[in-house]
């Protein structure tokens, strides 16, 4: 069974449309998609809540991803990989992007196509998991009046635990 | 004396700004842990010494994540940075 | 907080894109799509393998839908709304086609968006497992010789069942 | 002698091939379960004993699943199916 992998790394917006159709294969009756964006009432700790964001708390304009040039391109493939020997994947596709992305725009795009839907939602979900863990890639968010790096959340790491204790 | 050979140590993300670099180079002579090679960055200087300290940092040695107490070849390029927050 | 729910029952085709735009909100972090395919290879029953499926074996053209008219639709807003009463939810899109679909062709999507990729990823996988199990709709396989109704899996109640030991 | 009601039996997929029609208007006059209704049905032909005997059935009454134990009153809308497949 082949298996086609496409990881990249880039500043450039990306398309789901055009993923979409990339990731279709005869063979696979689910594709799941996930897009993650940079929304508003971002808070890089504590929530805000949305009447103090709304009474001119200082508000994101943008968040910037630094990246491990070559470091982060390898950890992509692996946990990909990862996932496909683990589930019955037939295409996966991650895109992350870098730089300066302002408010509303696309972040990261994981998309899978499997024959069946369960393995289709778990690699995703556990890709979704690994990227926000194990890939060397950092947020710091740009408000109006400050910037600031965005701190790991626990519930992130809590979340990784999940796939440690499911079986392969 | 063995001759000394370059290791890159390079700084990301917060880690980077609080260095206000973003990679050092260090000569040395004999494998290290990574801990130890934290400790010898923090004796260059009290600016190095206070980005470094109280701070969660993960490791990758030839981008592989490590642990501290991982042992440094010279000539590796070894990397330092914060907890990750991609995705 | 509001919620956009939007069901439909069509026999015409869906646009991912269209209904990807149409989900995204400004406080949303997290989109996920299912879109379900009519793949080669199906069986009603056994899954052939792929040998015998290129040897000749009986192949698959389409699948035909058929559905319960107005309960059908009901249905899907009410298993939308579950959703939505159980995870933070801000849109959530169901489209299920009926009629004849030629093999490749889409079937069913489901979109989500949320704050929380947690939210939006267990919300989608639900709808699906709902959609599959609740929701009158029916699927008839035919063949290059042959035509079957196809058969409820046991692994969809299993699915199911997932559901209800949750917390909500 | 009461009045009877039209009550509308809808039939889908398998079953409604199986019964060779979409539906049956049976005239009741008194409440029934839905177990004695699918009886009725059976009563009125060799052919539709077949169709539903030994058959995992599904029931909607006014268009909400409920068990083959439930009443169903004249001038309700009954359909019987088989398990669902969609999605």
């Amino acid at each position: 069974m082949t298996i086609s992998i496409n990881c990249r790394i880039q500043t450039e917006d990306f398309s789901v449309t055009t993923e979409y159709q990339a990731l279709q294969r005869p063979d696979c009756g689910a594709v799941v998609l996930f897009s993650g964006l940079v929304r508003e009432h971002f808070a890089p700790i504590a929530p805000l809540s949305c009447e103090n964001t709304s009474a001119g708390v200082d508000r994101l304009l943008a968040l910037e991803l630094e990246h491990y040039p070559g470091m982060t391109e390898r950890s992509i493939i692996a946990i990909a990989q990862q996932a496909a020997a683990r589930y019955d994947l037939r295409a996966v596709t991650i895109i992350h992007r870098i730089g300066v992305l302002p408010v509303h725009e696309q972040i990261v795009l994981v998309g899978i196509a499997s024959p069946h839907r369960r393995d289709a939602f778990a690699a995703c979900e556990m890709l979704m998991d690994f990227l926000k863990n194990e890939v060397p890639l950092w947020k710091k968010a740009h408000f109006q009046q400050s910037s600031a790096w965005v701190e790991a959340k626990a519930s992130d790491k809590t979340a990784l635990a999940r796939w440690e204790q499911r079986p392969s | 004396m063995k001759a000394s050979q370059d290791t890159a140590v390079l700084f990301f993300a917060s880690l980077r700004e609080a260095m206000k670099t973003p990679n050092l180079n260090l000569a040395l002579e004999n494998p290290v842990q990574v801990c130890e090679l934290v400790q010898l960055i923090a004796t260059q200087s009290a600016a190095y010494a206070a980005a470094l300290a109280g701070r969660e940092l993960l490791v990758a040695v030839n981008e592989q994540l490590v642990t501290q107490q991982c042992m440094v070849t010279p000539g590796d390029t070894v990397a330092l940075f914060p907890p990750v927050t991609g995705g």
